[in-house]
């Protein structure tokens, strides 16, 4: 049994977009998960901090702070809350409503899991040579020739094929992904 | 014992050693995989950062496909991203009506259908450690890991979040130990043992990303580890094929070899190394593996006998007195 | 019917009259079948309104009376007296809250008037079926037990042997003392614990009025208040109290020794046969059975080797005391939260990681290291330390609560750290909650001193370095939430503040003696504010951290009301029981014994020879579980019986349109 | 007030230790919650005589709440699972005869949940004004009658059993 937040519209959209959201309205700034976090030392500002710009209602700051694509999805901040606030899922809420909204600076991870989920949707199957590919031609390209040898070992220990693998059901796949953006957009 | 086999975009390839080790294994152990027909990419962490109900649909269609291996309902993924996305989808659309109203109408327009609940989501070391056992593992040893220093490397996302349901600790989690220690091996109290891998970072921010491998190696060495144990192919490939970037970055020189349980459990059941795919890795363990077979020392067992001037305090838990 | 209904509507200033229009109730009240008087007053709790009342018994010879004002928790007992006071029997009195019930609550005027008339009509209804009652005087007796001596349990116990009460004082450990007795120095005025405590357990060792009981536990309690039966289990000590001089020499010579995780909360030794600390209170030594070679291999007896008064007693079996008490106090305490649970922070992998009470044993100087702060290497002096706050507190994966203690012994700790040593100390709190007398200036006492402060919950603590500052240290990782940015910090030494929590056993204890804990395993006060001491269960009352996390202070001025009370009641001689109980009419019950086993204070006996069921007014606190279970309604509940419910639900519904023909006989509904 | 709005009337029967305290707080801290409830205060809710409740339907009661202390926090220790067990069967058995659900409830709320309370009564209020007025006997007939009902008994009892206590 939650007031909704008439003055603070943001916090009611970043709750309602994440599973389990409603939990953030407890948070008491304990920093728990910015001590935890493990890229923490290079996030604009750390999870707490944006937990409380989000109760401040800071809604475009906090969608291009670079703090959720810093995220590595290691949990230890969802374990360790004393509030038992689910911050990976509500870092990857903030993700979706900041791609939507087109509102990041850095593209680099946004096109990241694009990219990657480009070749999901296209085969269903993920393709790490031309993920990393093309992922490096945009946004590093210099950065290929430090992992220069590292390519060329797992290519040549055949680690990374050099096409992706297609699914039987394609069709039927595209067809379920296109029904789920669908029903995606009318939330 | 039949299991449900889910082997996941990275062991087709990147990790084709998990997979062939893990087959090796499993046969010898008794374990019968059937593999998921026609399964797809679980999207990993990318998809659930752009769309929610794609994200979970996606996921989805691997738990309906899983259903269709008729009486199997325990599933297997050696990728801990593949285990912790089924297991999670899994239970989210238990809880969040909403979201499983979705999904349940995008399947549909594929066809298919899934039940929350009627499949149980399982790990690869899980099921090694509970079904298998200790016991099983230990006298399957052919030729025990002797002298090996390996550190066992859970990483985040079979750890964590814990489900409650009796999985390890998610902060100093023992499962792999207890394992290593049964194929004889010598395990060191690796204190990064649950730390994160860095996932994608190698591929946002190549500085963070390094850090994070940095950590983990250098605590390795540290403790004179000569292999890195992992369970999870995202791990391996940040700690074995990016040690040398890392390595250039910082201007070290770690060389640690980082393989899957698997391949260690192959070879101390006597398997060939090529048979368990070793080799495939960047960081050769041909150096490390020589040590396999020389003697070591038993290590000391329980707390050492107290010494008349030893002024030391004792360790907690070691109590005898009356509660 | 032919009673003569008095109706009282209270304005209560506007409270009521501003929201309901009580003109109107009144007229509406004064047409309800049976009343006979019908009036609306400014305030009826004034004297002035109550005056009213009683005139109106007297002069009309009123025989029931229904009071329209607040909840019956603030006057019922106003307005009993009142009707008593004109001769009417207190329980022919009702109250309807009209206040908190309608007008506080409603905000339209109109449907606060029809919500009034319907719970006025239901008070008139009811008021005409309920029974004289009166409340049953039974004699209390002048022993006390109290259970748990630590500072709650001592004090209770000296406040009602100096007023020259019989007190019997239970303790489960050899000594007693409590976890006060473990400290160094208490703060904020940083006197030494040990110096004002063992003065008050001296006391208790020698006060006659006091029979102690340690090493021993409460077995079973019967009986109600004024008159409880307990019996005691005094373990077997193995040494005799009568010829015991208390000279120590046996534990001298005892040759086995063993980590004392009790007293010295697992930091120090003590022998197999021992005394938890020099000034232990009584002075009796005890043998641990599990750890003693004689009851290991059936050789040694160093001990009664060496006795001069031949005092070791082998074969000494535990014993049975039974007791008779008037009223009984449980100030059981506290267990300390067990930090390994929190994995992050390494305590019990980590060697130099240690708990507040370790810390307090280190501090102490009859601790195991004399009072010298070092690392566990039993040597070293740690350079730096950090304080962890709130271990198993604030927390909802161990417990939710704060344990209000944590925040003020580490800045005591802090200020010992640096009265001893020549360390930095560094304090990791979320909130520094400082609340009491002079509490919030002994933080700025020590912020003066030079104690270092970050605000932050810590994330965790480990020694494995990223950089060669930190080889060979403890590293704290956590968030500056004051800077926003994460820090690794260094350290010698870790102390974790691990909060307190109920005792492992205490809904066990707390079941025994027939009283209620919270969700979280604290025991329930009878009210949160006006009543902290007692418990719904009459002659129990509770004091200390039992009843939820509190410094030294409040424990013992728990102890000392929880004492006043009692003397109050041994002083009056009797307790008056109230008559809200159930009884069984013999005639109707088919002794089916459905009842018995619903009576958590085993009020129903089964009377075999009669074959019938039978309940101990006494023991009976007037649920009305059984009365509502009885399938024969043999059971009749005084003061809530199945008529005076059914009529009030009549008179709420007096408006209500039935059930298309759900055909129960019309209620009349006023012309 | 409005007239073609339905106004339902809920009998609410409060624990004296706990829920009726709630009434009293929500009261004291002026929380404003519908007046279509109607009180009656009991000294436990284990007091809630099965009879009760159809009785209050029976007069034309739309709903009824059966409020107490929260498990384990019980003042009589343990009677609110008596009440927990009674109102499962009744539900139940009411649900077999053909009744809404939504009309009985069963509602904690510790002496300092005043919110909560006004909150809870607030939603059954809305939910029972949904439903619209009881038409218990036609519901009774519709449905199949007695037979029907009665023969669903054992199995809802063994259902309601099975409540933890």
């Amino acid at each position: 049994m939650h007031r909704k937040s008439a003055s603070n519209p943001f916090l009611e959209e970043v709750v309602a977009t994440a599973p389990g959201g409603d939990a953030l309205r407890t948070c008491l700034q304990c920093g728990t998960c910015g001590g935890s976090c493990p890229s923490g030392p290079d996030m604009d500002h750390t999870p707490r901090m944006l937990f409380a710009m989000i109760n401040g209602g800071m809604r475009e700051p906090v969608l291009r702070s670079n703090t959720p694509w810093y995220c590595v999805s290691c949990y230890y901040c969802t374990v360790r809350c004393p509030k038992e606030i689910p911050i990976t899922e509500i870092m990857y809420a903030l993700k979706r409503l900041a791609v939507r909204d087109g509102l990041y600076d850095d593209s680099t991870a946004p096109d990241f899991s694009k990219t990657f989920i480009h070749w999901v949707e296209d085969y269903g199957r993920s393709f790490e040579l031309g993920l990393m590919g093309v992922h490096m031609i945009r946004h590093n390209p210099f950065g290929a020739f430090k992992i220069m040898d590292m390519g060329v070992g797992m290519v040549t220990k055949g680690r990374m094929g050099f096409a992706p693998t297609r699914i039987k059901a394609l069709d039927g796949l595209k067809r379920i992904l296109a029904k789920a953006k669908e029903l995606e957009a009318q939330t | 014992m039949k299991y449900s086999y889910f082997p996941g975009c990275s062991l087709e390839k990147n990790a084709a050693s998990y997979d062939v080790s893990t087959r090796a294994v499993a046969s010898r152990l008794g374990m019968q995989f059937t593999e998921v027909e026609d399964w797809n990419c679980c999207g990993a962490t990318e998809y659930v950062s752009l769309n929610l109900t794609a994200a979970y649909s996606l996921i989805a269609r691997n738990l309906a496909q899983a259903t269709k291996n008729a009486g199997l309902d325990q599933v297997v993924a050696p990728c801990s991203a593949c285990y912790l996305n089924l297991r999670k989808a899994d239970k989210v659309l238990g809880q969040d009506a909403g979201l499983a109203d979705r999904v349940g109408k995008a399947l549909a327009a594929g066809g298919l259908s899934y039940k929350p609940g009627s499949l149980h989501i399982r790990h690869l070391l899980d099921v090694l450690y509970q079904d298998i056992g200790l016991e099983a593992l230990g006298a399957a040893v052919t030729k025990p890991l002797s002298g090996l220093r390996i550190a066992p490397y859970y990483g985040c996302m079979i750890v964590r979040p814990s489900f409650h349901n009796g999985d390890d600790d998610p902060e100093y989690p023992t499962s792999l130990d207890k394992i290593l220690k049964a194929l004889g091996a010598e395990v060191v109290d690796y204190p990064m043992k649950a730390h994160c891998c860095g996932g994608h970072m190698t591929q946002i921010s190549e500085a963070s990303g390094f850090e994070m491998i940095r950590r983990l190696i250098k605590g390795a060495d540290d403790y004179q580890t000569d292999v890195i144990a992992t369970i999870c192919p995202m791990c391996q490939l940040n700690l074995d094929g990016f040690q040398g970037a890392m390595n250039r970055h910082f201007s070290t020189n770690y060389h640690i070899p980082v393989l899957y349980f698997t391949q260690l459990i192959g070879l101390a059941m006597g398997m060939a190394p090529k048979d368990v795919g070793i080799g495939d890795e960047i960081v050769s363990s041909a150096k490390a593996l020589i040590k396999i077979g020389t003697a070591v020392e038993p290590e000391p067992a329980g707390p050492p006998k107290r010494k008349k001037d030893d002024k030391s305090l004792p360790m907690p838990g070691r109590g005898g007195g009356v509660a | 019917m032919s009673e003569k209904v008095g109706v009282y509507i209270c304005h209560c200033g506007s409270n009521i009259a501003g929201t309901v229009d009580v003109v109107e109730l009144a007229k509406f009240a004064g047409e309800l079948p049976g009343v006979t008087v019908s009036r609306e007053y400014k305030f009826m709790c004034s004297s002035l309104g109550q005056e009213l009342v009683a005139e109106d018994i007297k002069k009309q010879g009123l025989t029931r009376v229904v009071v329209g004002a607040c909840s019956p928790h603030l006057h019922e007992k106003t307005f009993r007296r009142a009707c008593a006071t004109a001769g009417l029997n207190p329980y022919l009195m009702q109250m309807v809250s009209l206040r908190e019930q309608v007008s506080w609550v409603t905000e339209d005027k109109a449907l606060a008037l029809d919500k009034a008339k319907a719970m006025i009509s239901g008070g008139v209804r009811r008021v005409q079926l309920q029974e004289e009652l009166e409340p049953t005087p039974v004699p209390v007796n002048p022993n006390t037990l109290v259970v748990g001596a630590g500072v709650a349990g001592i004090q209770a116990s000296l406040e009602l042997a100096d007023a020259g009460y019989p007190v019997f004082l239970v303790e489960r450990e050899p000594s007693i003392g409590g976890h006060m007795a473990q400290f160094d120095k208490t703060f904020p005025t940083l006197d030494c614990s040990a110096c004002i405590l063992t003065p008050k357990m001296s006391d208790v060792g020698t006060h006659e009025k006091i029979t102690l009981l340690s090493y021993a536990e409460v077995e079973e309690v019967t009986g109600f208040v004024g008159n409880f039966h307990v019996r005691i289990r005094k373990r077997a000590r193995g040494v005799d109290e009568v010829d015991c001089t208390g000279c120590g020499i046996c534990i001298e010579k005892c040759p086995r020794k063993v980590v004392d995780d009790v007293f010295e909360a697992g930091m120090g030794y003590r022998k197999a046969i021992y005394r938890p600390f020099p000034q232990a209170v009584p002075k009796f030594p005890v043998i641990d059975r599990a750890n003693c070679t004689f009851y290991e291999r059936g050789t040694c007896k160093a001990c009664e080797k060496f006795c001069p008064t031949n005092a070791i007693r082998f074969d000494q079996e535990d014993a049975f005391l039974d007791l008779d008490v008037g009223n009984i106090i449980l100030a059981t305490g506290w267990d300390l939260f067990d930090a390994r649970r929190l994995s992050q922070f390494g305590y019990g992998r980590l060697a130099n990681v240690f708990t507040n009470l370790e810390f307090e044993r280190l501090c102490n100087a009859a601790g195991p290291t004399d009072g010298r702060i070092v690392l566990r290497d039993g040597v070293t002096e740690p350079k730096s330390i950090a304080l962890v706050h709130c271990v198993g507190s604030r927390d909802k994966k161990t417990n939710p609560q704060c344990s209000a203690v944590c925040c003020m012994a580490a800045l005591k700790f802090g200020h010992l750290v640096m009265e001893k040593t020549q360390a930095e100390v560094t304090s990791f709190y979320i909130d520094i909650r400082a609340p009491h007398k002079n509490y919030e200036e002994f933080y700025d006492r020590l912020q003066d001193e030079g104690m270092h402060f970050v605000r932050g919950r810590v994330a965790e603590v480990t020694d494995a370095a990223r950089l060669p500052d930190e080889e060979g240290k403890l590293i704290v990782q956590v968030e500056d939430t004051l800077i926003g940015k994460q820090r690794r910090m260094p350290f010698d030494m870790v102390v974790l503040m691990s909060g307190l929590q109920p005792r492992a056993d205490a809904r066990e204890v707390g079941l025994r003696f027939g009283i209620s804990c919270s969700m979280d395993g604290w025991f329930t006060e009878r009210h949160p504010k006006l009543d902290p001491v007692a418990t719904m269960t009459d002659g129990i009352f509770i004091a200390g951290v039992c009843q939820g996390p509190k410094d030294i202070p409040d424990s013992v001025a728990q102890g000392a009301a929880a004492a006043s009370r009692i003397q109050g009641m041994i002083a009056r001689g009797t307790v008056m029981i109230e008559p809200v109980v159930a009884t069984i009419h013999e005639e109707n019950c088919s002794g089916c014994r459905i009842c018995n086993n619903l009576c958590p204070f085993n009020a129903i006996e089964f009377l075999a020879e009669k074959s019938v069921s039978y309940i101990n007014a006494a023991l009976c606190k007037g649920c009305g579980t059984c009365v509502a279970a009885c399938p024969a309604q043999a059971i009749t509940g005084a003061h809530f019986n199945n008529q005076q419910i059914n009529a009030e639900i009549e008179g709420l519904l007096y408006d209500a349109v039935r059930g298309n023909g759900g055909a129960p006989k019309p209620v009349a509904v006023p012309a | 007030m409005s007239d073609e709005r339905f106004e339902p009337k809920i009998i609410a029967f409060l624990c004296n230790w706990c829920s009726y305290r709630a009434a009293d707080l929500a009261g004291t801290a002026r929380m404003k919650y519908q007046p279509n409830i109607r009180t009656i205060r009991v000294m436990c809710s284990g007091r809630v005589d099965p009879s009760f409740v159809l009785k209050a339907f029976s007069l034309g009661a739309d709903g009824v709440m059966i409020a107490g202390c929260h498990p384990g926090e019980c003042h009589y220790l343990e009677q609110n699972y008596k009440a927990m067990r009674r109102y499962e069967m009744l539900r139940h058995t009411l649900l077999a005869m053909g009744m809404e659900d939504h009309r009985l409830r069963l509602q904690w709320a510790s002496a300092a949940e005043g919110k909560a309370l006004s909150e809870a009564i607030n939603e059954m209020i809305e939910q029972v004004r949904a439903l619209g007025p009881l038409n218990w006997p036609g519901l009774w007939s519709e449905n199949g009658g007695h037979q029907a009902a009665i023969e669903r008994l054992p199995h809802e009892h063994a259902e309601a059993r099975e409540v933890s206590a």
